[in-house]
Order: structure tokens, then C-alpha cells, then sequence
């Protein structure tokens, strides 16, 4: 069970690598979709009995974080027409050499914390910084909305590592509104993405600079 | 009590019922006025306790002598400079703003009473911030003006920079004693240090000299009534609150010893700053330094000596201080009326553009040399009389001898060379702007203003001559304020010969007026031979000719160089028949402009650097938000693990 | 029953005013539900109900000592809403009104929940709430604001999230049952594991510091108060700071009972200074009024931070400032407003010689400033005076210092900002002579009225309020 | 009774003797010269004159003109009736009278100026300009001087306090008080009262639209300045006390004899300072008091 969660958790890792690594919007699109995924299908997955309320969460997520924020956001990338995220404030290679460094000391910090026993061997902690500093990265270091856009879910898929600790300690019902909210929020965001490209006509964000001081 | 009421319906009713205003407005400073009188007579305080509570605190009067002498001189001037303001910012000259000029008014006349009688904290605090900011509104009553809104922004902002050293002061007050209760509280040692405190407040309230920055161009821009109510009572609530505050608290030993040297500072460099003023109303205003320096010197020596031993001589100097209290008071809010007239009957306030102007303002001419004979401190007029008792305790400290004599002795030295140089101030004051031929046709088309403007003028007047010829019926009264200022067994009053002093004074003006009108009948006698001005032999001299106050204050102006580094522009005439020469003066303020100005420059410089961290780019927002979070880390790290 | 009735009367309406045909009935749903709002709050302020010490929602003291300024702000701002749509007839506002109501809920839901993941999930939706609000003017640079509001509040209220697990997981580790509830953490005390108490104690601050609008998170401050509507700014600035800010005190208490106290002192009275200094320094230079009043804003979530920080008075002083704050504020973002409108221009620069223009709002502006700068008898004053008195009184006398100098030079700008506008010669571009934009008995009764609640609560501060103050304080206190 | 006659004496006394100093002075100028120069009396003369002559009133000027005149002649007088006369004491006498006395200066002072401003004349703004100022300097000087005498004595009235120090106390003291004697008078070095360049001038300049009974007033209260001073300046050196009173006035009109002699000795051997150097000299003059105050302090109480 825990190797078939750190397995996926590892490959969350890895999308964060690729997210970091490629220039081209529809890639890091396509990696935080799949990480969403990847992230659904993890609750069913620790509940050692079937919980109908935990798949319909499951399936939420899976449903919006996989398949209508990434839609919501290759449409306003159709709808500017852009390909590739130029002249990044933080390099590709870089921000790869800085994710993986994240990724090793996000490793390191996890040995040092005080961990429970059962959590002890467990990915989830690595795995949970490691995206939140991915989500900061690309937060920090792209212009182009839809990158940053991306970053945030990454970080907020890291928290929803995190969260998974104490899937068994806090209700569901609380579990589903923070996930409810997760999944508004992206929305919204999606939403004013949106908006943006249309009042500017383009995703590029060093052109919002007007309001200063 | 009617006081108050009068004026808080005054308030209410100002902007609309002018006459009724003034009505009520006299009629509370009557009120307000008899208060005093009962309580400076009596002797016994007044007391007033109430179950209503404001902000959580129980209202406590408290009328006790030493707040009856300042409320006295708020009574005074408020009801002139409200009868004054009737025929200087009327209705019909400035529709919009009189009756928000009468508002104010009464508002800042009620929080000044109020101040007055708080026997709170808390209360304290908030009469004064309200006297401060209704201030500010009247001294931008023109809002129109850009110089009385600089100036009163100044103002406001200084005050502020005071209020906030008395937010500090107050609270630690009530921290240290647990309670706003106001009062007595010598023994508790422990409070010492508090007084630096309220030394910063309150001194840059009286606009003593280092902190005077705000005081010159307010007292100048706003209209002539707020003038002589700010210069004349607003800034003795600053003397109020240190002389109340060093009296009830223990001070610290350096405390007397700078409040004595910041007295002398400010009355040297007071009078040398308006004397080489070009502006009337500036020169008066600069002159208030000078005079709260002479206040600060009294008590100061009070202070002195309450820490050495307690000899009498320092209730006599506080006395002195108090009395002039009252007569700078009325003599400063006379020479604003006068001011105010002059610049009422010619539009103008600039010294060099007036001249001759007896003619067609006797009146104010005559009231304006009057108050300058009283400010100047000269007999037989009131400002003498407190001068005289202030010199006195000076001079029996200095032969009391001990450490004060080191601190008394200077100051009266320093006090002397102020008189003198206060004597050639308003020798050009009143001299260059009255007397010579019109320098302008402003001047020359001037005309006398009208009974609202010197009835009130005469009526200072009056109460300047009365102090200044019977002084004995108000000497028991300063005494017995200067008695509750610190409980003494001493009684000052037998310490100085008034009455004898009276005598002489009424000797004196009698012999004055005498000569002088035998003098004029052995003149006219046989009619005086009319002639143009023998000006060493020019056939017709002409108005430019004749000394200018700039040159008048020249030579002394040079001795004090080194403070009012003044600025000249001499654009010198060429050639033998030279077309046009010119030589400009202008006299910086020395401490705004080299002292306040980098400073400020400064955080401004900080300021813009750190405005331009917020570049709109939202990329570096996130890595602030990272950078908050990780100081933060850093300090629970740091704080964390014991 | 009634404490759910105030989170679920204002989202009825919401979806009441998302269904309503009329545009111009609409607006009218908001003060029919602020006055329901208020006045339930207002009973439960003078009788307050019991709470079930475990129950995850209630009307505790510490909802009852803050909940009602912001059910009377809003109820103002609703009563201006009114007018204030009525000249906007060029947008369309249903979902303005219906996220109104939806804010006004969930900020009754963020101020009664005690349970840590119910708070984050109500603080979230308030955020998201007040998006359609912000752009609501729809220009572009209203949706940058947004924008930056979203992405930077976004960022943080996830690191909340994450404290939140953090701090559950202190419970776990601590041999607790990651029971989020804030009673059943404040019971365990000692018993949490410290490192992850700290922990969670920063990335807590730092996401509801972030909400608050502390420096240096406070950057989309600015931008959102300097192009949402008034009666937005007003709502940010005295309702959603004020949900953060009970985030914090309530999680301070967690961290304190876990025998953290120092720490969080320390790192308050550091946060809290530090963001009026920053807040100083821009209002000094400051042109723009809106954003002037962001600013003077993060001054003040900065003072209520030092007052959390100093113990039982010093919180007791903060929730005070709350009210006094709240209150003025919203009269200043109001009159600002009003301002803003007739004056079509946002800047000292293009602004000037409003009291002749828009006289009752151009007063009001002023005693507001005034009121916000702590001129007795305010209520401001005497809570800002309280913190210094506890301040010097607990030995923090460079801090009481440091905040007296920001005050002082917060009051520079303030002043020369506010006067600038008010004072001197109207300019052409001012549209004084529009009819729609002239200043209505609406649009300035509500600023009028919160400003004379301001002032009552300084003059006379009723026994009701005094009590529940107290009876938070003990909440946040429980061992004296 | 007793009093009304002594009053009436003293004021006699001071009126009548005032005018004979300057023209003491003169003659011993003339005496240093080698001429015969003018009668003593010659004031007399021309003070009779003055009063018997008609007025030239400037258009300019207004009744302060006249009055300003008359009033600093009083004040010139009332404080000449302060100042007692060794033994006999002062008309008037009590506790800070010396006060009065200097202040009474600064009226005349004040009036002086006013009525030389009235004509709007430049030279006689001149004349007042450096009057007002040197007077600072001159006034600082003075009430060193008296704070000097009143530590010594530990008294602050003028029939007590003019006892003098021993030794170079009264030296310094003697010193500072003629040179303020000089300047006060507008006597050389400072001012030349001969010379009819009126840019040079101090008390001339101030006075030249003035004539006749104005005029007169104004020489005889220059006059009777000049007579205070010098039994100022008498009283403060010359020690009184011991002697018996026909002793005591006598030598104090000897004093006053030498003041008078030394002043024209000074004015016939001194040329007039150039006016940049007046402060100066003035300043010393205060240092003379400062260090006479300084030894008093030593000497005295503490």
C-alpha cells in the first residue's frame, strides 16, 4: 500500500521536474494535469475500505484539476495564441537544477523532522515540499499567467500531499471543503485568466505593471 | 460652568447668529473671567467631580490658582480677538469662512478652558489635541491661500510631533501610577525622568526656540485675531503644561538647568530673529520666543531653586514669569490688533512698503507704540512690572549665592541684552511703519479702522496701563499662583516692594504726561515754523530716502550672523551713470531650512526608495511573501529553541 | 440556532439576488439583510448565547467581541450600495449584490469557526468571494488588481493551509487526535510537539499576516483597495482583515498554550513594527488617495498586531482598535469614494479644491482622516493610547518608540495627501456639475453614521462592548 | 515736610548742576589745546537761548516728536532721583530701584529714538540705528556691572549696593563703568558731540531736525545722563561709608570733578573709533564687569 503511494508520489516528483524543465506551456499544462490526476487517485488508494464520499472527492478532483482548469487554460492559450514561455525571469536550467536541488533537500529536511513511525518511510513530506518549492519556482520565475498559474496548483498539490497525513485524523467532510475550495479558487483563477487575456490580449504578466507605489 | 455653555452653544450657533455669537462668546469670558477672579482671590480651589464619565473616566475639574492666572488671559483675549474678528474677517468681506471662523473660534477658546480645568490624563490629552487641530482651522481660515495652508500644515505637523512626546508622557503616567488621575505627585521620585517628556511636548507648543520651526509662519499667515489668540494665549498652554507638570512632578536635577538655558537661548535669539524680520506679523511672532523665553527663565530659576534648598527667590522669579504671562498676553495680542489693522487699512504686511501711517490711523498708531512700550518691558506699562519681579528673583539668587548663582546670573545678563535688543526691534517696528513719510501709495492710501477693531485694542490697552500703574491689586494674585505651584511655607509677597514700585510708576506716567504737554504748549506757544525734514541739506528729500528698517537693524543684525545666516542678492550700480541697482535681503529660517529641511529630506529619500519596491510586478510580490516567511522562520528559530 | 442563521440569512439572500429579475430592485436585498444581520448580531451581543466548548461553529466570545462592527460596516455600506448602484446603472450588478451577501455570510462563518480547517476553508471563500467585487468596475487595471489579489492572497492563504496541517500534525506527533478544533488543541497543550508548533505557528502568520495585509505580504493591498468601489474597500479594510486577524489571535492561543508565549510575542511586536514602518514610509510619499487609504490600512492591521502581542491588555486594546478602526475606515472609504467619483481623478495631483465640489464628503474625509489618525475623542485615539500605555507599561518602550515615530510620520502623509484634496481651487477636469455624481443624502448619511458610531465608542464606550472584549481576552487567556 | 523739601532741594541740585559737566569737559579739552576755549557756563547760555527760541516743526513729524523729548527728559531726571547721593541717599528708595533706574534709561532711550524717526530723515535713523544697537552691548555691560555690586553686597538697592569692593574688583569695575560712561554719552571714542559730519555722529545725528525748547530739553537731559553716570561710576569705586557726611559729599564731588576731567582728557587725546571697532570696545567694557562679578563671587557669598 505505502509503496503504491510513494510510487505515485514519486511521480508527482518527477511531473514537477518536468514542469520546471519545459519552456513550452502546453508540457508544463499537460504535467500539472496529469499530477492532479495523480493526486485523485491517492485517497481511495490509503482508504483500506471503499468510502463513497472519498471516491466522489476523488473524482472531482480528478475531474477538475485534470481535465477543466487545463482545458480552461489551453483555451485562453488558443485564444492568444502563445507557445512557449519566453525569456523566463529564472532560467529552465536553472529552475530544474533548483527543483532537483529542492527535491534532495526537501529529502534531507524530511529526515530531519519528527515524523510519526508509520509516516517515517512514507514520500508524502519530500514529495509535498518539494512541490510547494516547484510551485514557488515557477511562481518566482515565469511571466507568462498561465505558467504561473500552474505553479500555484503545483504548490497547492504539494499542501495536498501534506494534507494526506492526517486523512485519517481530520474529517471528511473538512478534507472536501478545503478540496471544494482548492478547485473554486483554481477556477476563479482560470476565470480571471481569462478575462485578462481578453483585456489585454495577451497572457504576458510584465505587462501588468501599472498599478505601482 | 456658563462659560463653558456659552461657549459651546457658541459653537452650535456661530456660523449663523453672528451678534448673538459675539454676545455670547463675551458673556462666557466674563463668566470664565470671574471664575478666575473668585478663585485667585479667594484662594481657595475649585473643585468639580462628576459621576458621567467620558471615555471611561469620571469628569474631574479641578480651578486651582496657577490654571486660574492662564485661564484669566484665555478670557481676556478670546472675548477681544472674538469682538475683534467682527470687524476684521466679517461676514460680508469673507462669506464663506467667517462662520467657520467663529466656530473654530469658540472651539479652540473651549478646548483651552477645558485643558485648563482637566484634572485627567486622558482628558487633558484630548482638550489639547482638539485646541490643536481647531487651531489649524483657523489659521487656514483662507483656505484659498497657499502660504497660510503651508504654514498651518507646519503647524499642525509640529504639533503633532508634541501631542505624540505627550501620548508617550501621559502614558507612562498613567502606567507608572495606574491611573489618569492628575495631580500632585512629588514624592513618587520614580517619575522623574517623565518631565523630559513633557519638556518636548509642551516646548514645542510655547515655541521655544529650537523648536520654534512652526511658530513664525503660522502666527504670520493666519488672519491678525488668531494671530494675537495664538501668540498671546495658545502657546502659554505649552508654559501651562510645563509649569503645571514641573510643579506636580519631581524633576530631574539637569531639568532646571536646561529649561533656564533654553529660556535664555530663546529670548537672545528670539529678539534677533524679529528684529531683522521685514514682516510685521513675523517680527511679532518671533518676538513670542523671546517673551516665552523670559517666562522659561523664571521658571527655571523656580526650578532651580525648589532643587537647591528652596529659597524664596525662585517663587519671586516664578511670580515675575506668571505676571508676564499676562502681559505678554495682552500686550503681544494689542501689537497683532494694531497688525492686523495696518495690514486691514493698507493690504500689505511688509515693513519697508509702510510708512507715515500716524496720519491716517492715529489711533492704531498710538495703541500699536503703546504696546510696544509694554512689550519692550519699559515704565511705567505692565511689561515692566513682570520683568522687574523676574530680574529681582534673579538677582537675589545671584547673591544668594551657591550653585543657582552660576545659572541665575547668566540669565540675567542674557535677559538684559534681549531688553535691549527687544527696545530696538520696536523702536523700528512701530517707528518704520508709523512715523516718516508713506513709503507706497499702500501706505499712503491707508485709513483708520473701525471701533470693532480698536475697541478691543483700547481695551487691552487699558488693562496694560492698569497692571503697569497698579500693579499691587494683581501682585497677591500672581503670588498666590505662584504659592500653588509648589506648596511652600515662604510667602513671596513681602519679598518684593509692589506697591512702592507702583507709586513711582504712577509718579512717572503723571511727570510723563505732564512734560510732555508742557513741552507741547511752550511749542505752540508762538506757532511752530512748519518745514520739510532738514535732511543735511537735499532740497526734497523723498520717502525713499529714509532709513529703512533693514539698515536699522543692520548693526546688530551683524553681531548675530552667525544664527540668522542671512542671504544678500547686492546687484551693485556700474558706471557713471548707473541704470538700476538693487540689494536683497532675506532672512532664512535658520532652523527650519539647515536643521528640519535634511532631516526630512532624508526620510523622504527613504521613503522613495522604499516606494519603488512596489513596481507592480508580481513575480517579486510572491518573493517578498517568501522573504516574510522566511524572516519569520529565521525569528521563531532564533526566539524558538531556549 | 440563531449564530447559523447569520451565515445562512446573508448566502439565502445571495442566491435570492442571483435569481432576481429587476436591476433595480436588487440592490435593495442588501440593507434588508444587513439590518436582519445586524440586528440578530446585536441580540447576540447583549445576550450571547452558550457554546458547546467542542462544537466546530459557535457565536464565542471572541465572534461576539468582533462580529458586530462588521455587521454595522456592512450595514452601512449596503445602505450606500443603494445609491451607489443607482449611478452605476452601466454595470450590470447582479453578481456584485449576490457576492455582497455571499461575503457578508462567509465572513460571519470566518469569524464563528472554531474549528482550524472550517476557518481556512471560510477565509478561502471569503477570498474568492470578493474577486467579482474587485473587478467590479471591469477596467483593466481592475482586473491587474484582481489578479494580484488572487495569486499573491492565493499563495497565501495556502501556506495557511499548510500551517493548519502542520499544526494538526503537532497534535498527531504530540500524541493528540489531530482534533482541529480549537479548544481541543488549546487542551492539549504542552502536549503538542513544539517544532511543529513553530512551524505552523509561521506559516499561519504568514498566511493570514498575508489576508491581513502585513508587510511585506501586503502588496496587493494597494491595488486592490485603489480600484474596487468604496464600499468594497471599506468591506476589505474593516471585514475580511478582521477574520485574518481573529485567525490570528485564536491560533496565537493554540501556540501559547503549547508554552510558545514568547516566541509569538516576539515575532508579533516584529511583524506589527515592521509593517508601520513600511506603511509610514509609503504614505509619506504617497499621491494617489485610494491606495493612501490601503497604506494607512496596513498601519493599522500593524497596531492591532503590537496590541495582540502584549498580552491580556494589549489584546483587549486591539479588539477596541477592531471597532474604532473598522468604523472609521469605512466612513473614510466611503467619502473617498464619493471624492473619487465627482472628482474623476485618483491622485493629489489631478484632485483638488473638493470642499467646494463635494462639501459633506469632503468634511467627512477629513474627520475621518482625522479620526484614523488618533485625534481624540475618536475611538482610535484612546485604543491607540491603550497600546502605548500597555506597551510602556510591559517594558517595550523601544517598541512603544518605534510606533509613536510611524504614527507621527503616518500622520505626514496622511495629512498631506487628505489636505491637498480637500484644499485650494477645484480642477477643470473635476465633473462637479454631473447631476448622477452630485453628492445624495444616500451616499453620505452611511459615512456620517459610522463616523458618530466611532465617535460614541470613543466618548462612551458601552458596558456591553467592555464585557465582551473581556470575555474574549479570557477566551484567549483562560489561565490569568 | 522734611521729605518735600528734601525732594525739592535734590531736584534743584540735579537741575542746576547738570549743565556745568559738559562744559567742564570742554574747557579742558580747550586747556589740553592750549586755547581758551568757550565760558563753563556756556550751556547755560545756550540752553536759555534754545528756550526762548521759536520752533521749525518737520511736516513730517508727528506729537511724538515734541513729546519724545519731553518724556526722556523725565525719565532722565526720575532716575537721577533713584540715585543717591552719597550720604543723603535717594529721593526714592527701595528694593530693586537700581532696576528701575536702568530701565528708566531705556525709556529715554526709546523716546529719543521715536522722536529722531519722527522726520523720516535718513541721518537721523542712522543716528538712532546705532544708538538702539550700541546700547545693547552698553545695557549688558551695565547690568553686569550692578550684579556685580549687588553679589558683593548681597543688596539689590541702589542706597545699599553702592558699596565699593576692595582692590581689583573695583578697578575692573571703574573701568567697564567709564567706558560704558563714554558710550551712553556719546562721548568719544565713540561718538563725537564737536563734529558736524553727521555720518560720524550718533547723539547729533539723532537730534538735528530738533530745535529750540525741545532742543534745550534734550541738551540738559543729555546732561544730567552724563552727571548720573559719573556718580554712578563714583559711588561704585569711591568707599563713602566711613566718612562723615560733609566729608563724603565733598569727595564725591571730587569724583565727580575727576570723571568729568578724565572724560576731556580722553576726548582731547583719543580719536573717534571707526564704528566696526565700537562692539568691540563695548565688549570689553563688559568683560570688565564679567570678571569684576567673577571676583565679587569669589570674594563674596560663596
Amino acid at each position: 500500500m505505502t509503496n503504491a503511494i510513494n510510487l505515485l508520489v514519486g511521480l508527482a516528483m518527477g511531473l514537477n521536474l518536468i514542469a520546471l524543465g519545459s519552456g513550452r506551456l502546453p508540457a508544463i499544462i499537460r504535467a500539472m494535469a496529469v499530477q492532479g490526476v495523480v493526486l485523485g487517485l491517492m485517497p481511495p488508494l490509503m482508504e483500506t475500505h471503499f468510502d463513497w464520499m472519498v471516491t466522489l472527492v476523488a473524482v472531482v478532483t480528478v475531474a477538475v484539476k485534470g481535465f477543466v482548469i487545463p482545458g480552461l487554460l489551453q483555451r485562453a492559450l488558443r485564444a492568444a495564441n502563445i507557445e512557449r514561455e519566453v525569456e523566463p525571469s529564472i532560467g529552465f536550467v536553472p529552475s530544474l537544477l533548483l527543483g532537483a536541488g529542492g527535491t534532495i533537500a526537501a529529502m534531507a529536511l524530511a529526515r530531519v523532522l519528527p515524523l510519526l513511525p508509520e509516516h517515517a518511510g512514507s514520500l508524502l513530506v519530500p514529495g509535498s515540499l518539494a512541490s510547494v518549492l516547484t510551485g514557488f519556482v515557477l511562481l518566482i520565475g515565469r511571466s507568462k499567467a498561465i505558467s504561473q498559474v500552474c505553479g500555484y496548483l503545483i504548490l497547492e498539490n504539494g499542501i495536498y500531499l501534506f494534507g494526506l497525513l492526517l486523512i485519517r485524523a481530520t474529517p471528511l467532510l473538512v478534507e472536501a471543503g478545503i478540496l471544494l475550495d482548492l478547485t473554486v479558487g483554481v477556477f476563479v483563477i482560470g476565470i480571471i485568466v481569462d478575462r485578462i487575456q481578453r483585456a489585454f490580449d495577451s497572457l504576458d504578466t510584465r505587462k501588468l505593471t501599472v498599478l505601482r507605489e | 460652568m456658563l462659560a463653558g455653555g456659552c461657549l459651546a452653544t457658541g459653537v452650535v450657533v456661530g456660523p449663523r447668529l453672528a451678534r448673538t455669537w459675539i454676545g455670547l462668546t463675551v458673556t462666557a469670558a466674563v463668566a470664565a473671567l470671574g471664575a478666575a477672579a473668585v478663585v485667585l482671590a479667594g484662594g481657595t480651589d475649585w473643585e468639580w467631580r462628576s459621576g458621567f464619565a467620558v471615555a471611561g473616566e469620571p469628569l474631574h475639574a479641578r480651578l486651582d490658582a496657577m490654571s486660574a492666572i492662564f485661564l484669566a488671559l484665555v478670557a481676556v483675549v478670546g472675548g477681544a480677538s472674538a469682538v475683534y474678528s467682527r470687524g476684521y474677517w466679517s461676514d460680508e468681506g469673507y462669506p464663506d469662512s467667517a462662520p467657520r471662523g467663529r466656530r473654530w473660534l469658540s472651539a479652540m477658546v473651549l478646548a483651552m478652558v477645558w485643558v485648563l480645568l482637566a484634572s485627567n490624563g486622558l482628558h487633558f490629552l484630548i482638550g489639547w489635541e482638539l485646541f490643536t487641530v481647531s487651531a489649524y482651522f483657523l489659521v487656514t481660515l483662507d483656505r484659498g491661500e497657499r502660504d497660510a495652508r503651508a504654514a498651518g500644515w507646519l503647524y499642525l505637523a509640529a504639533s503633532h510631533l508634541g501631542t505624540l512626546c505627550l501620548f508617550a508622557f501621559f502614558g507612562l503616567l498613567a502606567a507608572r501610577t495606574g491611573s489618569w488621575e492628575l495631580g500632585p505627585m512629588r514624592e513618587n521620585t520614580a517619575l522623574a525622568p517623565l518631565f523630559w517628556l513633557a519638556l518636548a511636548g509642551f516646548a514645542v507648543k510655547g515655541g521655544v526656540f529650537p523648536a520654534h520651526v512652526w511658530l513664525p509662519s503660522a502666527h504670520a499667515n493666519a488672519p491678525s485675531h488668531v494671530s494675537a489668540l495664538m501668540s498671546g494665549v495658545a502657546i502659554k498652554m505649552g508654559i501651562y503644561g510645563l509649569v503645571r507638570f514641573s510643579g506636580w512632578l519631581p524633576v530631574p536635577a539637569a531639568a532646571p538647568w536646561v529649561v533656564i538655558g533654553l529660556g535664555a537661548v530663546s529670548a537672545v535669539l528670539g529678539i534677533a530673529f524679529a528684529l531683522v524680520q521685514n514682516d510685521l506679523k513675523r517680527l511679532l511672532a518671533y518676538c513670542s520666543v523671546e517673551n516665552v523665553g523670559i517666562i522659561l527663565v523664571g521658571l527655571g530659576a523656580a526650578m532651580l531653586a525648589a532643587t537647591h534648598g528652596d529659597g524664596p527667590w525662585g517663587r519671586l522669579a516664578l511670580a515675575g514669569a506668571l505676571l508676564h504671562v499676562w502681559n505678554h498676553g495682552l500686550a503681544k495680542s494689542l501689537l497683532f490688533f494694531g497688525a492686523g489693522s495696518v495690514l486691514h487699512a493698507t493690504g500689505t504686511r511688509e515693513i519697508t512698503r509702510l510708512g507715515g501711517l500716524w496720519r491716517a490711523m492715529p489711533r492704531t498708531a498710538g495703541l500699536f507704540a503703546l504696546g510696544a512700550v509694554a512689550i519692550c518691558g519699559l515704565p511705567p506699562l505692565n511689561g515692566f512690572v513682570g520683568e522687574w519681579l523676574v530680574y529681582l528673583g534673579l538677582f537675589d539668587g545671584a547673591t544668594a549665592g551657591g550653585r543657582p548663582a552660576w545659572g541665575v546670573a547668566p540669565a540675567a545678563i542674557a535677559l538684559a541684552t534681549a531688553g535691549a535688543l527687544a527696545l530696538a526691534t520696536f523702536v523700528k517696528a512701530s517707528a518704520v511703519v508709523f512715523l516718516g513719510a508713506p513709503r507706497t501709495k499702500l501706505a499712503m492710501d491707508a485709513h483708520e479702522s473701525g471701533p470693532w477693531l480698536w475697541g478691543p485694542m483700547l481695551a487691552l490697552a487699558g488693562l496694560c496701563a492698569t497692571i503697569g500703574l497698579a500693579p499691587f491689586f494683581f501682585w497677591p494674585l500672581v503670588a498666590r499662583a505662584a504659592g500653588a505651584w509648589r506648596p511652600s511655607a515662604m510667602a513671596v509677597e513681602p519679598l518684593a516692594p509692589v506697591a512702592t514700585l507702583g507709586l513711582a510708576n504712577v509718579v512717572l506716567a503723571l511727570f510723563f504726561v505732564g512734560a510732555a504737554a508742557w513741552l507741547w504748549r511752550r511749542v505752540h506757544a508762538e506757532g511752530p515754523r512748519p518745514a520739510p525734514t532738514w535732511d543735511c541739506g537735499y532740497a526734497a528729500p523723498t520717502p525713499r530716502m529714509q532709513y529703512t528698517g533693514g539698515s536699522f537693524g543692520g548693526i546688530a543684525a551683524t553681531w548675530f550672523s552667525w544664527a540668522l545666516q542671512i542671504e544678500r542678492t547686492v546687484h551693485r550700480p556700474r558706471g557713471p551713470f548707473p541704470v538700476s541697482a538693487s540689494r536683497v535681503e532675506r532672512v532664512p529660517e535658520s532652523v527650519l531650512e539647515w536643521v528640519v529641511a535634511p532631516v526630512a529630506g532624508l526620510v523622504m529619500r527613504a521613503s522613495a526608495a522604499v516606494r519603488r519596491l512596489q513596481h507592480g510586478r508580481l513575480q517579486f510580490y510572491i518573493v517578498y511573501l517568501v522573504a516574510g516567511l522566511a524572516g519569520l522562520g529565521l525569528l521563531v528559530l532564533l526566539e524558538g529553541n531556549p | 440556532m440563531i449564530p447559523l442563521l447569520l451565515i445562512l440569512i446573508p448566502l439565502a439572500g445571495a442566491a435570492l439576488a442571483a435569481v432576481w429579475p429587476s436591476e433595480r430592485g436588487r440592490p435593495w436585498l442588501l440593507p434588508a439583510v444587513g439590518a436582519v444581520h445586524c440586528a440578530l448580531c446585536l441580540w447576540l451581543l447583549v445576550n450571547p448565547p452558550v457554546v458547546a466548548p467542542n462544537a466546530w461553529w459557535g457565536f464565542d466570545p471572541i465572534a461576539r467581541a468582533v462580529l458586530p462592527v462588521v455587521s454595522l460596516l456592512f450595514l452601512a455600506c449596503a445602505a450606500y450600495a443603494v445609491s451607489y448602484l443607482r449611478v452605476r446603472t452601466e454595470r450590470r450588478n447582479r453578481v456584485f449584490v449576490a457576492s455582497l451577501l455571499a461575503l457578508l455570510g462567509l465572513l460571519s462563518a470566518g469569524h464563528q469557526a472554531r474549528h482550524l480547517g472550517l476557518l481556512w476553508i471560510t477565509t478561502e471563500a471569503v477570498t474568492l468571494a470578493a474577486v467579482p467585487l474587485l473587478h467590479f468596475n471591469g477596467t483593466s487595471r481592475a482586473y491587474e488588481a484582481t489578479w494580484k489579489y488572487l495569486l499573491v492572497g492565493g499563495t497565501g492563504i495556502a501556506l495557511s493551509l499548510l500551517g493548519s496541517f502542520c499544526l494538526g500534525y503537532a497534535s498527531l506527533h504530540g500524541g493528540g487526535t489531530g482534533d482541529l478544533t480549537f479548544t481541543a488543541l488549546m487542551a492539549q497543550g504542552a502536549g503538542l510537539s513544539r517544532p511543529w508548533v513553530l512551524i505552523a505557528w509561521v506559516l499561519l502568520l504568514a498566511g493570514y499576516g498575508t489576508k491581513m495585509g502585513l508587510a511585506p505580504m501586503h502588496t496587493w493591498k494597494p491595488d486592490a483597495y485603489g480600484e474596487a468601489p468604496g464600499i468594497v474597500g471599506a468591506l476589505l479594510a474593516g471585514g475580511v482583515t478582521t477574520v485574518a486577524f481573529t485567525a490570528v489571535l485564536r491560533v496565537r492561543a493554540v501556540v501559547d498554550a503549547a508554552g510558545a508565549g514568547a516566541v509569538t510575542g516576539r515575532t508579533l511586536v516584529a511583524i506589527g513594527l515592521f509593517s508601520m514602518l513600511v506603511a509610514a514610509l509609503f504614505l509619506l510619499g504617497t499621491r494617489d488617495f485610494k491606495r493612501m487609504l490601503a497604506y494607512s490600512s496596513v498601519e493599522h492591521m500593524g497596531i492591532l498586531v503590537i496590541g495582540a502581542a502584549l498580552g491580556r491588555l494589549g489584546v483587549w486594546a486591539a479588539l477596541f482598535h477592531v471597532w474604532g478602526n473598522s468604523l472609521a475606515k469605512g466612513a473614510l472609504f466611503l467619502s473617498a469614494g464619493n471624492i473619487r467619483r465627482a472628482a474623476g481623478g485618483r491622485t493629489v495631483d489631478d484632485v483638488s479644491g473638493m470642499s467646494a465640489i463635494t462639501p459633506q464628503s469632503a468634511a467627512i474625509f477629513v474627520t475621518g482622516m482625522f479620526a484614523v489618525t488618533a485625534l481624540p475623542p475618536f475611538a482610535p485615539f484612546f485604543s491607540e493610547l491603550r497600546v502605548v500605555r500597555v506597551a510602556l507599561g510591559s517594558g517595550h518602550a523601544p517598541a512603544a518608540g518605534m510606533f509613536l515615530a510611524c504614527l507621527l510620520f503616518a500622520f505626514f502623509g496622511l495629512t498631506r495627501v487628505v489636505f491637498a484634496i480637500v484644499d485650494g481651487r477645484p480642477k477643470p477636469a473635476a465633473r462637479g456639475g454631473d447631476k448622477r455624481l452630485r453628492e445624495s443624502a444616500g451616499v453620505v448619511i452611511p459615512p456620517l453614521l459610522l463616523l458618530g458610531l466611532a465617535l460614541w465608542l470613543g466618548l462612551a464606550t458601552p458596558e456591553v462592548l467592555r464585557d465582551s472584549w473581556t470575555a474574549a481576552v479570557d477566551q484567549l487567556f483562560p489561565t490569568p | 515736610m522734611i521729605a518735600v523739601v528734601d525732594f525739592v532741594l535734590r531736584l534743584a541740585l540735579w537741575l542746576v548742576l547738570a549743565p556745568l559737566l559738559p562744559g567742564l569737559i570742554t574747557k579742558v579739552k580747550a586747556w589740553v589745546a592750549g586755547r581758551r576755549g568757550p565760558p563753563v557756563l556756556q550751556l547755560y547760555y545756550d540752553l536759555a537761548r534754545l528756550w526762548r527760541k521759536s520752533v521749525v516743526l518737520s511736516t513730517l513729524a508727528s506729537p511724538g516728536f515734541v513729546a519724545g523729548p519731553a518724556v526722556a527728559w523725565v525719565a532722565v531726571l526720575g532716575a537721577a532721583l533713584l540715585m543717591p547721593l552719597g550720604p543723603a541717599g535717594g529721593a526714592l528708595s527701595f528694593k530693586g530701584d537700581v532696576l528701575l533706574l536702568i530701565y528708566l534709561l531705556a525709556v529715554a532711550r526709546f523716546c529719543t529714538a521715536w522722536a529722531a524717526l519722527e522726520t523720516g530723515s535718513a541721518f537721523e535713523g542712522m543716528g538712532a540705528a546705532r544708538e538702539v544697537s550700541y546700547a545693547v552691548l552698553a545695557e549688558a555691560a551695565l547690568i553686569t556691572a550692578v550684579l556685580s555690586l549687588s553679589v558683593q553686597t548681597g543688596s539689590v538697592t541702589l542706597a545699599t549696593m553702592l558699596v565699593p569692593a576692595a582692590g581689583a574688583g573695583a578697578v575692573l569695575l571703574a573701568a567697564g563703568l567709564f567706558t560704558v560712561l563714554l558710550a551712553e554719552n556719546c562721548r568719544v571714542p565713540f561718538d563725537d558731540p564737536t563734529t558736524h559730519l553727521e555720518l560720524t555722529m550718533i547723539h547729533e545725528a539723532m537730534v538735528l531736525d530738533h530745535s529750540g525748547p525741545p532742543f534745550a530739553v534734550i541738551l540738559h537731559g543729555a546732561s544730567l545722563k552724563l552727571l548720573l553716570f559719573a556718580l554712578l561710576l563714583c559711588q561704585a569705586v569711591l568707599p563713602l561709608g566711613g566718612l562723615t557726611p560733609p566729608v563724603a559729599a565733598a569727595v564725591l564731588a571730587a569724583g565727580v570733578l575727576v570723571v568729568t576731567v578724565g572724560v576731556g582728557l580722553v576726548e582731547s587725546l583719543l580719536a573717534r573709533l571707526a564704528f566696526r571697532r565700537v562692539p568691540l570696545l563695548l565688549t570689553t567694557a563688559f568683560l570688565f564687569c564679567l570678571f569684576a562679578l567673577l571676583l565679587a563671587w569669589r570674594g563674596g557669598a560663596v
